[in-house]
């Protein structure tokens, strides 16, 4: 096999954070190359500078035996390396062409590029109407588009970043096909991802990444699995425990509830329900942008919803905003920590506050007592082994998982007779997310209700109960955990939408 | 011995072309009268009300002798410096209130506005004449009056639009209303206002006349501009400062027209008919030298009431408080 | 080159160093500006930022004159800092500052002559509705039907000064007056005035006002609740709703104040220091405010600072006017600088400068 | 009261002259807003221009050069604002603001010496054989030539926007910086360009006011106009050619407003001249209620970028 691509000594420091080492690996033409790594790793950064985001402090790389350095990605999409990125690469209130020609370095006219997103589109399987807006599209098909942009390229190496994460089992599979036909028409390709038994159904090669070094390399073939991430984490890693309670009494009933969000581009809700009762965790899975963000909103009241929609322990709290619902138990952490869950320029101590001040008491005739404010902060530090100076520093000074832990921490903290958690662990490292987890079983246990909303399904096997998967807007009915196929699962999620088979 | 020091504060920028412009002209003519003898400072864009008193405070403190405050707004303000100062003199522009240190002074600027209405009545084709005018105040409802009691009188066709621009000075409200009054009609513009902004609009439109107002306007003759009412100011102010020099400095109330100098009739220009320009040349003189005043009944008010019997002048209290129209105006005073 | 790289924190000592850099920068930027324009710039500078204070011809005078000028900018921007904030961009603080004079000014002179204690008492509340009422039109049209505050507070700024004039010279005019715009001298009625309370001082109510405003912000800034949320709404809209701030009531709220105290700076400066409502009554207060409340960095205590330190500018700034003939444009675009550095300079209470040498590559 | 005497010919063709400035400035607005940045430093772009122009065309007698003259002003300042902006990252509002008071305040300093004199006039560019034509002659072919290259920049604009790449990256860029950062595109360098496009059409609107319209320059002779452009773009929902509509809805209304004083309609003075401010927030009003008028701002309209977020 021939070499592609050649890395050699690729080393970036960041403040603070040197996020690749002395990087060295080569790519061969039509391999499928995975770069594995726990969060924070340096992976994204590696492929950045291939794809000419980020320079390298030092080291050198060859595309084809001659030196390689772009200086931006205009210049890495001429030598043929396209990207699909892991976050923020299209732009939802543009058309499907448009995003597609933004992409591409010399576009045809409009009209033609539509012609031959439907030609690629039909000739991958990957249906895609070039005049809709991609605001309007699910998750799916907006990755459809940043496929399709880089196929239209022709490219030599395809990076892809994390592309599964917002895939359904069957897509996934779609998918493979996909960039198993790329593969025999000669494109490398550079895959990243955490799940690693994909990893072993379609790579041949791999490289493993820890604190910006190569650590290793291997054959997923014949690796497996467990191994793999221990190459990654570097120790042996904790499983969760759950100790199967009873369930008691139902705490919180939905009942047909429909709705629209604000913004524009958010999904509806359409007639869901659900129950959960007292001692169970209720997990539910889905891919990104189905609802996960709107179902949080509505269950933690930042979103109002019709009236009887939501009960509460037989109470109608339909009306009710998320302090009236703190007060009676009933609390929430969403998925995004900085700018939702926390604000990023405030220090851990008024992030407190935020949402502890009701069930903490932490404010008497409305001013705050700081001081009782910055106790409850330590306690949240200190019982979650969150990282950091101390409760004076800036919430966005934690790395991603102490502010998640810092998050959780605090609502598992007020002693919620209901708690809803979206992705909880994400862009989490497995250590800190196990012990998160176990926080969410440890309140179950005590006779809490947990809802769990995440698109880590290996998470939502190892403590739900039930599993419910949302599928654009619409929930599936829960089921038991226990015993769920991977297909089922992906049934429930929605199957393959309207993905076709590639022709083989 | 020392330089007399003497201080103006304007309302508006010391350039702007207008008012202010014109106070500030006149005070160089007057510091180049004395030459060495007289230091002026001058404060610009100077807003009425609490400001005003402030800055008056501090040149006072600075070592002023004599200060003229330029705009109607500075009168209390004025007033109530002039009290803590007894050894500083005052003079404010366009007001009533008086002190021992504490004169006042004012145009008669009606008497000019009879000869452009007069001029204004021969003039026009169309029989509809714009004005141009800037708060419903006795002093600018005197200069509409007087002006239509001389054009009607010429030419009893005529008919007066007025446009309230509730501004002394903004050119690009002023271009607006010209245009306004050129696009009803009106081939005639007068205006109280003091850019130079109607006359360009006026120019752009053609067939348009207009007067300068404060200033000659001389850029804009000898078409559309046919004449103009100029303040003059420098030498009451060069008396004012003799007064100071020689000790006989008094407190006055002076209100002087045509005839003392202090408003100025510009050039009738070569667009007006000779026969014209003769009669108006005549109407102004009459009025300088005091035997006719433009305010001389039988005049009535615009509902028909009688002001001034047949041979009665009006008097200077009417005068300096005037809120009404003369017979024939049509509209409403803003009140 | 030179590039920003993001602080993990925002820097203490920057944000204290920075509105201190910024005069000492302004200061020599306007140096530069004043000899340019053919003035010794030293002459100048000391003119604008020393003679008020220390000068024996004016500062016994000037210095009480500073609080005098101000009050009313403290006693705006401390309202109008509130909404910035929360990210809530009320500009039309002139508007409401005229209507709060007229409000009061109205009320008081339709119980004309009657002399009464209660009658200031009575202004001062009409005052403060009157700014309210004023600054709930943008409240309103944002919170109902999403319009933008910015432009509509703006555009009723203009529709005030169209009222204020149509005040002028009529339906407040001075019956007495001799037919002249502008109405009967309020700080000339002793049951309307606001007058200096103690000698020679500047103080008047405005002043008091001004500093009760301070204390109070101070307060519910740092340490209510009510504070908190306005805080956490700047900083994060998405965090606030979470943490349950009632957006609406919050636009409400900070609109609200702000109306109210730019209405009590109209009342308290047409019943003293301007004395009556006439038609150049507004004189920018509202607008100068807006630089007040960014120089001192949206912090009560900064705005009072700041407060000074503009009205330090404008005084000194009349001075150098007579003294040296500088115009007053050049003391308005000294000021414009005196923002713009400030603006520019923030950058490092977030951001570290650092410098890296061309990527090799 | 005499309504007859309002002639809608003339009406229209006096329009089109009083609502340019507007037009010139909201355009050029509305294309740094689609880049994602909020100036509000409008009002004092425009009044830079105004005396830029009016300085040059006075000095070298050529309306012309004025203009040129005019547009590089606006843009020499709107530099400032993308200085602080785009380099020190500083909040757009306070810095459109500061702007503001900055142009407002060097324009009158520059201008001091030219208060009061008269600009070289610009003549009507009558299109030969069209402006003749009844009703549509005089309204729509006797104009001066900036009149027609508002025309033209309204649809150079949309045209750009709608089918150039260079457009699709300009709006790409306000829709989404990270994206576009991510795809190689020079998210700052594009934002500066757009800046500095906008302070060059807002320069030109100001010259048009000191040029043409009054033509004359004396201290804040752009009276506001350039916060009522900003609102035209939000009335225009950040489309180039209800920037046309919006703009001659405001100049109608300012001069239907004199017209009827000037007829004599029995409507106090102060709610006529109070009229185009009301009639903006009434349409501001209008629009934002229908939700998707507002939705159709750029999404990242006044968002701070920084590379390394
Ligand atoms: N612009 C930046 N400035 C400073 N530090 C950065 C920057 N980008 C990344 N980092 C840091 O560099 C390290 C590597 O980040 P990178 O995004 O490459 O990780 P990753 O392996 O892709 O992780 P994930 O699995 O979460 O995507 C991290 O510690 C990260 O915080
Ligand atoms: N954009 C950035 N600018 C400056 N510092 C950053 C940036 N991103 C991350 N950091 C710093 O890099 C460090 C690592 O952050 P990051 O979120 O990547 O951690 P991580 O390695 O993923 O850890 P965790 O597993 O807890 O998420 C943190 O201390 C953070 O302050
Ligand atoms: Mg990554
Ligand atoms: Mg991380």
């Amino acid at each position: 096999m021939t070499e592609l691509l050649k890395l050699s000594g690729l080393t970036r420091q960041y403040p603070g954070v040197r996020a690749n080492d002395d990087v060295s690996f080569s790519i061969g033409a039509g391999q499928v190359h995975a770069l594995l790594g726990e969060n924070g790793a340096g992976k994204s950064t590696l492929v950045k500078m291939i794809y000419g985001l980020e320079k390298p402090d030092a080291g050198s790389m060859q595309l084809r035996g001659t030196p390689y350095a772009p200086n931006n990605p205009q210049a890495a999409r001429a030598s043929g390396v396209a990207m699909v990125f892991q976050h923020f690469s299209l732009f939802e209130a543009l058309n499907v062409a448009e995003n597609v020609a933004l992409g591409m370095e010399n576009p045809p006219k409009m009209h033609a590029l539509a012609q031959s997103i439907r030609e690629v589109s039909d000739a991958y399987g990957l249906p895609l109407d070039p005049d809709r807006i991609v605001g309007d599209l699910s998750a799916g098909e907006r990755q459809r588009v940043e496929i399709i942009r880089c196929l239209l390229q022709d490219p030599k190496l395809l990076i892809m970043d994390e592309p599964t994460s917002v895939l359904t089992p069957q897509e996934v599979e779609i998918l493979f096909k996909t960039l198993r036909k790329l593969q025999s028409e000669g494109t490398s390709i550079l895959y990243i991802s955490h799940k690693l038994e994909e990893i072993r159904a379609l790579c041949d090669g791999a490289t493993i990444l820890r604190l910006g070094k190569v650590v290793g390399e291997c054959d997923p073939k014949v690796t497996t699995a467990r191994d793999m991430a221990e190459m990654m984490v570097g120790q042996i890693l904790h499983v969760p425990s759950r100790e199967g309670g009873e369930t008691g009494d139902v705490l919180l009933d939905v009942q047909g509830l429909d709705f629209a969000p604000a913004n524009p581009f958010g999904t509806r809700l359409k007639n869901v329900s659900l129950s959960l009762r007292a001692g169970e965790v209720l997990g539910i899975g889905g891919v990104a942008g189905n609802g996960q963000d709107e179902l949080l909103s509505v269950l933690s009241g930042e979103a109002k919803t019709s009236k009887g929609a939501i009960s509460y322990c037989g109470q109608d709290i339909s009306g009710l905003g998320p302090n009236a619902r703190r007060k009676i138990g009933l609390l929430a952490a969403p998925e995004e920590r900085l700018g939702h869950a926390a604000a990023p320029n405030m220090s851990l101590t008024e992030n407190a506050v935020l949402t502890g001040n009701i069930r903490k008491k932490l404010s008497k005739n409305n001013f705050v007592n700081w001081k009782k404010t910055e106790a409850f902060a330590r306690d949240i530090i200190a019982k979650f082994d969150v990282r950091t100076p101390g409760p004076d520093s800036a919430a966005r000074s934690l790395s991603g998982g102490n502010l998640q832990k810092f998050v959780i921490g605090r609502e598992v903290l007020q002693d919620p007779t209901v708690l809803v958690v979206n992705q909880p662990t994400w862009g989490v490292d497995a250590s800190a997310a196990a012990a998160i987890r176990q926080s969410l079983l440890d309140l179950a246990a005590k006779g809490a209700g947990v809802i769990v909303i995440s698109q880590d399904l290996d998470e939502l096997m190892e403590i739900s109960d039930h599993f419910a998967a949302l599928n654009e807007g619409k929930l599936t009915a829960p089921r038991v955990a226990k015993g769920l196929t991977v297909d089922e699962i992906g049934m429930m999620m929605g199957g393959a939408h309207d993905l076709e088979e590639v022709a083989p | 011995a020392d330089k007399v020091k003497v201080g103006f504060i304007y309302v508006g920028p010391k350039n702007d072309g207008g008012w202010s412009q014109h106070h500030h002209e006149a005070a160089e003519e007057m510091a180049a009268h004395f030459g060495d003898a007289v230091e002026i400072v001058v404060q610009e864009s100077v807003p009425e009300g609490a400001d005003s008193e402030r800055v008056l405070t501090q040149m006072a403190l600075s070592g002023a002798d004599l200060i003229f405050t330029t705009s109607f707004g500075y009168m209390d303000p004025t007033v109530n410096v002039a009290a803590k100062f007894p050894n500083v003199k005052f003079e404010h522009a366009t007001g009533y209130k008086t002190a021992p240190n504490l004169g006042v002074y004012s145009a008669r600027f009606y008497e000019g506005r009879a000869v452009q209405g007069y001029l204004a009545g021969k003039m026009t084709k169309s029989n509809k004449v714009g004005y141009i005018a800037s708060f419903p105040i006795p002093e600018v409802i005197r200069g509409i009056n007087s002006a239509y009691i001389y054009a009607k009188k010429v030419n009893p066709d005529v008919e007066f639009n007025v446009v309230w621009a509730y501004t002394w000075f903004d050119p690009a409200k002023e271009s607006d209303a010209a245009q306004a009054l050129i696009d009803q009609g009106a081939d005639v513009i007068l205006q109280h206002t003091d850019s130079t902004a109607p006359q360009a609009a006026a120019q752009k439109a053609g067939n348009v006349y207009t007067f300068g107002q404060a200033a000659d306007m001389a850029e804009y003759g000898p078409m559309p501009r046919i004449s103009s009412i100029i303040d003059v100011w420098a030498p009451y102010y060069i008396e004012r400062v003799q007064a100071v020099m020689d000790g006989t400095w008094e407190t006055d109330n002076t209100w002087d027209g045509i005839g003392a100098g202090m408003v100025g009739i510009g050039e009738i220009s070569s667009a007006v008919p000779a026969d014209i320009k003769a009669e108006a040349e005549a109407l102004r003189d009459s009025i300088a030298a005091g035997e006719y005043h433009p305010f001389t009944g039988p005049l009535n008010k615009q509902d028909g009431s009688v002001w001034l019997a047949d041979g009665e002048v009006a008097d200077d209290g009417t005068l300096a408080g005037m809120n009404f129209y003369v017979e024939g105006l049509s509209g409403d005073i803003p009140q | 080159m030179i590039k920003f790289v993001k602080r993990p924190e925002p820097s203490k000592a920057w944000t204290i160093a920075t509105p201190i850099l910024a005069v000492i920068l302004t200061m020599i930027l306007g140096g530069v500006l004043f000899a340019l324009m053919g003035k010794d710039p030293f002459a100048a500078i000391r003119t604008i930022f020393w003679d008020p204070l220390f000068n024996d011809q004016f500062a016994a005078y000037s210095r009480p004159q500073l609080l005098v000028k101000a009050a009313p900018l403290i006693l705006i921007a401390i309202g109008l800092s509130l909404g910035f904030k929360a990210g809530i961009w009320n500009i039309g603080a002139e508007g409401q500052y005229i209507m709060g004079a007229l409000a009061g000014a109205a009320v008081g002179l339709a119980f004309y002559p009657t002399d009464a204690w209660w009658i200031f008492p009575l202004m001062v509340i009409a005052g403060g509705i009157g700014g309210f009422l004023w600054a709930m039109i943008p409240a309103i049209l944002k919170t109902r039907f999403n319009t933008n505050e910015i432009l509509v507070s703006l555009m009723l700024v203009y529709i005030a000064e169209q009222l204020l004039a149509s005040a002028a010279l009529s339906w407040l005019r001075n019956p007495e007056g001799n037919g002249f715009p502008g109405s009967r001298n309020l700080s000339q009625i002793p049951a309307m005035s606001n007058p200096e309370l103690i000698a020679g001082t500047g103080t008047h109510w405005g002043v008091v006002a001004a500093f009760a405003a301070v204390v109070a912000a101070y307060v519910l800034i740092n340490k209510h609740m009510l504070g908190f949320q306005i805080r956490l709404t700047g900083e994060s809209p998405r965090a606030a709703r979470f943490a349950g701030v009632k957006d609406k009531l919050l636009v409400l709220f900070c609109l609200g104040t702000a109306g109210v105290l730019s209405g009590l700076a109209g009342l308290f400066e047409v019943t003293g220091p301007a004395g009556q409502i006439s038609i150049d009554f507004g004189a920018g207060y509202g607008f100068t405010a807006i630089i007040v409340a960014f120089l001192g960095r949206l912090h009560p205590v900064g705005i009072l600072l700041a407060g000074l330190l503009l009205a330090l500018t404008f005084i000194g700034g009349e001075l150098a006017q007579f003294m040296l003939g500088l115009p007053s444009a050049s003391i308005q675009v000294f000021q414009g600088m005196l923002l713009m550095t400030l603006l520019g300079m923030d950058i490092f209470v977030n951001y570290r400068l650092m410098v890296v040498k061309k990527e090799a590559l | 009261m005499d309504f007859g005497s309002i002639n809608p010919v003339v009406l229209l063709a006096s329009l089109m002259v009083a609502s340019t400035p507007i037009l010139l400035a909201a355009l050029g607005e509305m294309v740094v807003e689609k880049s994602g940045v909020l100036n509000l430093g409008v009002e004092g772009m425009m009044i830079t221009g105004a005396v830029c122009g009016f300085i040059v065309a006075v000095e070298s007698g050529s309306p012309t050069l004025g203009f040129i003259a005019a547009a590089l002003g606006g843009m020499a300042l709107s530099m400032v604002f993308a200085l602080l902006t785009q380099v020190f990252l500083t909040t757009q509002v306070p810095a459109g603001l500061a702007l503001t008071l900055m142009g407002v305040g060097l324009a009158s300093l520059l201008g001091q010496n030219y208060q009061g004199l008269k600009p070289p006039p610009v003549t009507d560019l009558n299109i030969p054989g069209l402006d003749h034509i009844p009703v549509i002659g005089p309204i729509l072919f006797q104009h001066d030539m900036i009149v027609y290259v508002s025309l033209l920049s309204i649809a150079g604009v949309w045209a750009f926007l709608k089918y150039s790449r260079a457009g699709l990256i300009l709006r790409a860029v306000g829709e989404n910086h990270s994206a576009a950062h991510a795809l190689g595109y020079p998210v700052r360098m594009v934002r500066i360009v757009a800046i500095g496009f906008g302070g060059a059409m807002a320069g030109l609107g100001g010259a048009y006011i000191s040029l043409i319209r009054v033509p004359q320059w004396t201290d804040g002779i752009t009276a506001g106009y350039g916060w009522i452009a900003l609102a035209i773009v939000v009335f225009a929902s950040w489309k180039a050619w209800r920037i046309l509509i919006g703009a001659y809805l405001f100049g109608g209304i300012t001069v239907l407003q004199l017209n009827l004083q000037a007829a004599g309609a029995k409507v106090p003075v102060e709610l006529l001249s109070m009229s185009p401010f009301l009639a903006t927030i009434v349409v501001l009003v209008v629009i934002s209620a229908r939700r998707h008028g507002a939705s159709n701002a750029p999404a990242m309209l006044g968002r701070i970028f920084h590379a390394s977020h």
